[in-house]
């Protein structure tokens, strides 16, 4: 199993990064690989002027090594690989990637659901949008914790 | 024992972290957040509502009845948002 | 709804296929994204030299065209690509790809596994693999048919 | 009436679409092999398994018991492995 974990600030290429994690991580064996990348989204009537994503580092890191590790023992993955951007940022911009292989889609499908779901609820990172009418926290929504649930 | 807040528990505490030394009879991490309410009226406002606060220990998310058990870092922030 | 549906022989790039789709249909309203794509898979103890994918393009076209509707009357997509090769091609290469646009995660996972589940057992496309034992066809699997029927 | 094979019917059968004009009373699917079958032995064969054949009248995928209603272009093919 192959799994990276990258926290940066830095915007990233996602389908750069798509071909580098299948180039680095693909084997003959490897026949489903999904991708699945967060961006920045916006009201058009609403709009937000920039997003704040704060987190605390050493924890985001065991979080994510924790849910990878929980998924490569549930879905028979080859590879993963999670890049989670932290700062400030603007609409349409990545704030996360992560990607799966697999010998099988539903596996690779999975994985990446599991990871994200997880992700959604348990990594600690924090949105702040900066909009028309100043800045504001974003709530965490009920929906993600459900969504997490049903792999329990 | 280190304390650091997160997101808008840091932005109301106006302090990202800070240092404590509670006594012996502060075992737990509820037991921690009454202690500190009751010295600092600031933490008490922000901590009104508890099951706002998530906590973590030592780099590990944990309930708020965990004995602290000699931890070194205590956490606290809101829900998480990420992704 | 932004769909489109490619059928060609030429291989293609996984990763700028991803960043076209996201550059041609991404609005400020988008939230996910999700890319799979399928590989030529091969098995290291017997291995194939090559894949060969036969179709019927008529059908092919009409067959996805009513995948992709039926996609985005149940989830809230905003535009969907599929490319899907035919002919001859080497383990490792990209097959098919499937990418979905969505202000949601949920709704750009499902539609993309919707696609594949319908894609693989209702799209007229036959696969021949070349081993070391000649040339066989591949047969169609059970579990294929379940990964569809869970969606009735 | 145009007939397409396709996969390993098409290379049992070792054409790829002919052009046949099946008597009025051959009104299905399942009817037009059964005169198929009976006019050609290769045919026969390899429609002998009528589970393992998927069927499509016109570019739209349907069963066995279809009438055939004038349609142009009958296509005849194993379950699909695509993607």
């Amino acid at each position: 199993m192959d799994i990276r974990i990258r926290l940066q600030q830095e915007i990233f290429d996602p389908g750069e990064e798509s071909n580098r994690f299948l180039k680095e991580t693909a084997t003959v064996g490897a026949g489903a690989t999904v991708t699945f990348t967060g961006l920045v989204r916006s009201d058009p009537d609403n709009p937000i002027h920039s997003l704040t994503l704060e987190h605390y580092p050493a924890l985001a890191r065991a979080q994510l090594d924790d849910i990878t590790r929980e998924a490569s023992t549930r879905f028979p993955l080859m590879a993963i690989t999670i890049i989670h951007r932290f700062g400030e940022m603007l609409p349409g911009e990545p704030i996360v990637q992560v990607m799966t292989l697999s010998p099988h889609r539903q596996a690779a499908f999975e994985g990446a659901q599991f990871i994200m779901d997880f992700l959604k609820t348990d990594a600690p990172f924090w949105k702040k949008e900066k909009g028309n009418d100043g800045e504001s926290w974003v709530d965490a929504k009920a929906c993600d914790d459900r969504a997490r649930d049903r792999w329990r | 024992m280190k304390i650091l807040y997160f997101a808008w528990l840091r932005e109301r505490l106006n302090k990202s972290d800070e240092t404590v030394s509670p006594p012996d009879e502060v075992k737990t991490i509820d037991q921690l957040m009454d202690w500190m309410s009751a010295r600092d009226e600031g933490f008490e406002l922000a901590f009104a509502n508890r099951k706002l606060i998530r906590t973590a220990l030592d780099e590990k998310i944990v309930g708020h009845d965990t004995p602290l058990d000699g931890a070194q870092t205590v956490a606290f922030f809101p829900p998480m948002t990420g992704g």
